[in-house]
């Protein structure tokens, strides 16, 4: 494995930033994803939606201005925006499954070639796991993007054949945004769009357990 | 950010093309999108696929369109005492209907816009609605199988919206209304006043703003029919 | 058939209201169902539920005090109760559909011994009919009640063995209130409850097209 | 008319039996019942079978029923990363737990309040949610058939009530609240306040008062765990 740096999970969750249309209405899942709403562009306007019941999230709250009655699907306290909305969980959900939100962004485990999103449960993992909204989001929502690191902990590819792990959803991930690279899931396979700096595309493939397609030198992961 | 809001109510339809599935808001003469309907009977959209409630109050409501022939097949609950253009078109069969009851109308426009396949009710078993459906015993009890309504179109009534497309309505305008801007790709709504984002209490909202697409302020007519 | 004074259709809403329990939410239907909220018992307070989204609808409006955003299914602009509340139809619906309501009272063409109710269309009349919100009130509410005359102008039974008329419902009728006695669908058959003055149970049994189930003479049908 | 106002925590609960099916109302800390639960905890009904979203955190919410072992099944979308009372007793499998997608959870409790028997989803199709569940492909699309939810019990929360049982909710709060409120055959709210009859708008109602069975105000805690 080449000993080169990787994005932090920052700078992850800001080239995944890129991906939200000016006027979106997006969800944010566990993890790197909700790291995003620090790094939205100038001049973009995106309404976070909660499972909770919220459309139009803004900033967490400070200390002393929580009202714990506004929390987030993580449970802190946040704010809103002007224009926002609350409404009950099977609407909010409504939406998510409905096809309503525009983007998703969702960690994960591991993503197929085919778009299979496993992201709720890891294998021999004691206790009961838990599923939460993942499922509705991953099933309906038109743009579902997957940020993760491109590998484990150990080195093994999370880009891969079939999901070895429990899955969310199958053929639901639409792009992939790693440590290395921006990956999309086409009908014809897997599209490397962009590689991190000083990574080349071939590196890149031999972290990645599914065939990439690329043309010539993939340009680099841009951040802004 | 694209904007929402249109001045011009014909250039907030401009794009409903002929043979378009579209949902029409309103119940016993409230909530009814009646100057949408004006500008669509204007614009000579025709072919429709109609959903509703009614099938129009005289020229009234979607009366308009069943007077100029635009509606080809309707999916309704209750036609209406008054629906003299519809029944007309019909007699003709210049018109088909597929008579659904009330609630399920509902339900199938909340499971189209809920992304559900499809349920089970137990509600038109025996019935001439049950006739085509398929039909199963679930817990002993006999339903059958209903789809979803899809829209290419919802128009619809509320009475406030602010610019982002946050909604409510009055009394008991708001009926068929909500369901049809969630369950339609595109839903354009008349209101009578529009206000600026923030001015409605989040916990106010009826219709949140990710449902509704074009906005514009209503002219002309309130009732109709 | 006996020449004999028959209730008219408001002694039949007037007998009809005294099926409705104190605190009931109830549905009324169109025709005589729709006369009832004029003769509720003292003491008795209902809630008056209508399937465009209103639940505890008061008295009609008078002229002046219209406002037209405030009407009931027949298109009547009405007034509220304190406590009313407004919703969308499709809740209204679960409400009737999900057995909310405790009593609704409808119109009817045709009841069958087994309960089924025939009440949207007559056969062979033209027009295309409708169905309005019958079905999911008759499907999912505890409680049904159906007001009518008990034969038709032409003298043919209105309770019969099976409907001939379009169904709107199976075995969804627990009582008939008409303008000669008041029958009770039970699982072993038709009971008659009670009969109109000055008429007796043998009378009434021959102007109904199937068995009714009665013990010595019922009691005279109250009015209060 | 049967009053559906209890002075008496206890007193509103206490035909609550052993065996009773249950929905909690309450997503990530706000919008529990906690006064309700710990009312169960002290009257000591056990072999609960649960609906809610998570499985308690620490002691507070569920978790105190799941410390005390009152729950014997629960049908869950996220148990939570503080339910170690309830991971305890499912390691010693004391507890058994349905995970369920947190929508279609919603779901099926809405289709057991609106009277449907049974609906089609395409969400969980190939993952461990759909095994034993009915399969098929309706339009193209791979589906499964997911079961109405029902309750004898709800416990919920709001933050006002009128003393027929009008509801609101105070911003997040709501959360799974208003549709276990339509699902159970008997719910029973605590409320921070006890508003008089009329001084609800009925336009801004989110729970109708025919949902809403027994009422009693909140005194104690109002987040717990």
């Amino acid at each position: 494995m080449p000993d080169k740096p990787r994005l932090t999970r920052e700078q992850i969750a800001q080239r995944a930033a890129l991906e939200l249309p000016d006027g979106a209405y997006v969800n944010l899942g566990w993890g790197i994803p909700n790291l995003i709403s620090d790094y939205l562009p100038a001049g973009i306007t995106v309404f976070f939606h909660s499972e909770n019941g919220i459309l139009g999230m803004g900033r967490r709250a400070r200390a002393g201005e929580e009202d714990f009655d506004l929390v987030d699907a993580m449970k802190v306290p946040v704010t809103l925006v002007p224009g926002a909305s609350f409404f009950n969980q099977a609407d909010a959900h409504l939406m998510t499954r409905g096809g309503h939100l525009d983007v998703a962004v969702l960690g994960g485990f591991q993503v197929s070639e085919k778009g299979d999103l496993a992201n709720w449960k890891i294998p021999g993992a004691k206790g009961s796991g838990g599923i939460g909204g993942a499922m509705d989001i991953a099933s309906g929502t038109k743009t579902v993007v997957v940020c993760m690191e491109h590998t484990t902990r150990d080195g093994a590819p999370k880009i891969v054949r079939e999901c070895t792990y429990p899955l969310t959803g199958l053929r639901c991930v639409t792009t992939i945004v790693t440590d290395l690279a921006v990956v999309d899931v086409t009908p014809t396979g897997l599209v490397l769009r962009e590689v991190a700096p000083q990574w080349t595309a071939t590196e890149v493939q031999q972290l990645t357990g599914a065939k990439l397609n690329f043309a010539d030198a993939p340009p680099e992961m841009r951040l802004k | 950010m694209k904007q929402k809001l249109y001045s011009d109510i014909d250039a907030a339809i401009a794009d409903v093309p002929d043979g378009a599935r579209m949902m029409f808001g309103g119940f016993g003469g409230a909530g009814f999108p009646n100057n949408l309907i004006q500008a669509l009977a204007r614009k000579g959209t025709k072919e429709i696929f109609a959903i509703s409630n009614n099938c129009g109050t005289r020229d009234g409501e979607l009366g308009i369109l069943f007077k100029l022939n635009r509606i080809r097949h309707i999916i309704a609950s209750f036609p209406g005492p008054h629906s003299n253009h519809f029944q007309e078109r019909l007699a003709a069969k210049e018109v088909t209907i597929e008579l659904v009851p009330q609630g399920i109308l509902c339900e199938r426009m909340r499971a189209a816009a809920a992304g559900l396949l499809g349920f089970y009710t137990a509600v038109g078993v025996g019935t001439e609605v049950a006739a085509g459906k398929e039909e199963r015993v679930i817990d002993g009890n006999r339903c059958i199988l209903e789809m979803p309504i899809h829209a290419d179109f919802a128009f619809i009534k509320a009475e406030k919206a602010d610019e982002l497309g946050n909604l409510t309505y009055h009394l008991a305008a708001q009926n068929f209304n909500p369901i049809m801007a969630m369950a339609a790709k595109t839903t354009i709504v008349e209101v009578e006043e529009i206000v600026p984002v923030g001015s409605i209490d989040p916990e106010s909202v009826m219709t949140p703003a990710i449902f509704v697409h074009r906005i514009v302020q209503a002219k002309g007519i309130r009732y109709a029919g």
